[in-house]
């Protein structure tokens, strides 16, 4: 049987995967960020997860206002990274996993979220800079992967109550796997941050915290935490953090904080960064 | 359309389905520039490349102008508008700046300081004082 | 205020198209059916709504098995027939209502919906037939479009149970949109038919007709026919079905039957049409 | 894959997770016929065309002698095998009979009388006998 045996809440900051990609994490200004990702990746390295759910939003990449789904589940059997515009990030493809991810979509839909399956998806920074985050460089990641993503980028996004229930409902159908898999999933986007407009460069480390505290303390006040309050309490997209409610939905409600790191600022993010376990 | 709870924040542009159809065009050529082909088209001509999406014209001297604000205001959302940044080379700081209307340096400075603060911008009303 | 006053039930059989294209409607094989149609072509003419949702499925022409979404939501201004393989059917553009259909998808996805939004998509016989089955050969068609694509093409297909809220949600979100417009919703596809395999050519007049009869007199058991019900009883395809109980749930409880036409065989199909009219 | 309550319908491919991986490229391949410049080419040279799609050369086979249940077997979908029944002018009845390996005259025949039905239709067990 698979298993969820933790989550990984983290911010998908763009400049943190550059600073990998050009041996910078050890300058001034990245220096305190990455000091404090040494042991999350310690603790990567030692759970040696089977698969990893990402979930992640696209950011124009692999998805165009052409057509937007809400939710979206990998199904491929690989996935490269996308070129955002600066040409591809020079990082080990990424592998799927069909069978456990089209284990997820059927169960998923017959379990009434209405899951867009997709069979082709370049990847970018928003999944693969947590793997980076998590994993550092290797030659090839040390886990498969399914990649879920959330739209964040056209209003409305999906509700954090709805993600936080299909977060439950994963939770349920990776238990209906019939094989051993230990599986961490990923909450990635956030934490505060304003990228757009005259406000840009807002980010709001109370409301940060406070989230982080809650995710083990008052899981119940997050997820009712509506959009209009995460578009003015933590920057227009400081809404991504609904993708670490679908993290939290789908471990168990006893689940305990093993890490966290919190650093501000990385590029325009305040950037963050915790660990939660389910009991064993 | 209908008035949203989200219109009395300051200086936020939230992409919804008005600004989806005002701005649609306008988008989708920022995400053409994904392709490295498309890069290489809009550079060599840039009015040229912009003809052959079916913007309006405020939209495309919004793009030649590298007027950011404008932009969101035809119907951008940052996360396209950004690929023109990056095309230029720019950080998400320096789009940052020019947003906000101050020098990267200072715009640099705040976010050293622990970012814009989110009390005093939290409502439009605050801002008009 | 905008509302739902009726909601028509129609098969969406490609040959259909056909024999309305080429003037075969007068034909032996072909009469039966088309002498059905002449009621509801006077109903719809003199309802005049002002906008049709169609559900209907997409059959491979503007989706492909890249991306499968469950619900797609058309919101663009304007829809072309799709070239599905003998080139476009020779009809008029479908217009869109992008107000009406920007209002649906935003108020169906805060309402935990997980729609996909699409502004791209050629129709292709699936929601261009049901409109000359109700509105012969016009030179424009007679009312705006909201194109609500569902998928049926790959297992598994949401639910009836699904489809029906979606449906209660869509008639929510119609009365909340601040303009005074008649809304008719059609559900299209089925009735029973097996297009594949060995068993091709599967019909069952007994489950379409108990069908017909319990979208007034027993919603709840149509509601909970399971898949494999629908592909063992109506035939594999027959489970287009799921896309009239979307059409039922966005009708009062005490919506009336005020038309229904039942005909063996068009093409591999039993082909049924419905009109159920809300209170006034 | 686990077993699935539908796998006891007889004569019938539910095109689920499975079926999709297995056939993947060749329902790909049939989707490329909605273009009538592919539906040129793919007349002009067959093989040629198929081989531009990493079909396995079993998919490739069965396209190449039109066996409509071979396709379905390798992981086909109806809705895009039938592009290629389209292709060659055929209508659904031609597509059904060849599938249910009747004539085409007695598979209308059998339709006129209302359809095929679902009495001894229903489980593998009833065809088994
Ligand atoms: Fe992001
Ligand atoms: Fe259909």
């Amino acid at each position: 049987m698979a298993k969820i045996i933790a989550g990984v809440g983290t911010s998908h900051i763009p400049s943190v995967g550059a600073a990998i990609d050009n041996g910078n994490t050890q300058q001034e200004y990245w220096k305190p960020l990455f000091d404090g990702y040494g042991p999350a990746r310690k603790w990567m390295e030692e759970t040696k997860p089977d698969v990893a759910i990402i979930v992640f939003n696209d950011h124009a990449s692999a998805f165009s206002l052409e057509l937007i789904p809400t939710f979206a589940i990998g199904v491929a059997e690989k996935f490269q990274p996308a070129d955002e515009g600066y040409g591809p990030r020079q990082v080990p493809v990424v592998n799927g996993h069909p069978e456990l991810a089209w284990h997820l979509a059927e169960s998923l839909i017959l379990d009434e979220f209405d899951m867009t399956i997709v069979n082709e998806m370049p990847v970018d920074h928003g999944l693969t800079v947590p793997l980076s985050v998590m994993c550092d460089q290797p030659r090839e990641w040390p886990c498969k992967v399914i990649p879920l993503a959330v739209n964040v980028v056209q209003y409305p996004q999906p509700t954090g109550k709805r993600c936080y229930n299909l977060g439950q409902a994963i939770a349920k159908a990776v238990e209906s796997f019939d094989e051993d898999l230990n599986v961490v999933i990923f909450g990635t986007g956030g934490m505060s941050h304003q990228l757009q407009g005259e406000r840009a460069g807002l980010i709001n480390a109370d409301f940060d915290t406070a989230f982080l505290d809650d995710l083990t303390a008052d899981v119940d006040r997050l997820v009712k935490i509506p959009h209009t309050e995460y578009l003015r309490e933590a920057g227009s997209e400081g809404i991504e953090l609904i993708m670490w409610l679908l993290m939290r939905g789908a471990l168990g409600e006893e689940a305990k904080e093993i890490y966290r790191h919190y650093h501000v600022p990385a590029s325009n993010t305040g950037a963050g960064l915790i660990i939660l376990e389910n009991e064993k | 359309m209908s008035k949203k709870d989200y219109d009395d924040i300051p200086g936020t542009y939230v992409f919804d389905g008005t600004q989806n159809r005002k701005g649609y065009h306008l988008n989708m050529f920022c995400m053409s520039l994904n392709k490295a082909e498309n890069r290489e088209q809009f550079a060599a001509d840039p009015e040229g490349y912009l003809m052959t999406f079916p913007m309006t014209d405020e939209q495309r001297k919004a793009v030649l102008d590298r007027d950011w604000l404008g932009m969101l205001r035809l119907g951008g959302n940052i996360y396209y508008t950004f690929k023109i940044a990056i095309f230029d080379g720019m950080t998400m700081q320096d789009a940052g700046a020019a947003m906000s209307q101050v020098t990267v340096e200072d715009f640099k400075k705040m976010l050293l300081d622990g970012g814009r603060p989110v009390e005093g911008n939290r409502y439009k009303s605050e801002w008009e004082k």
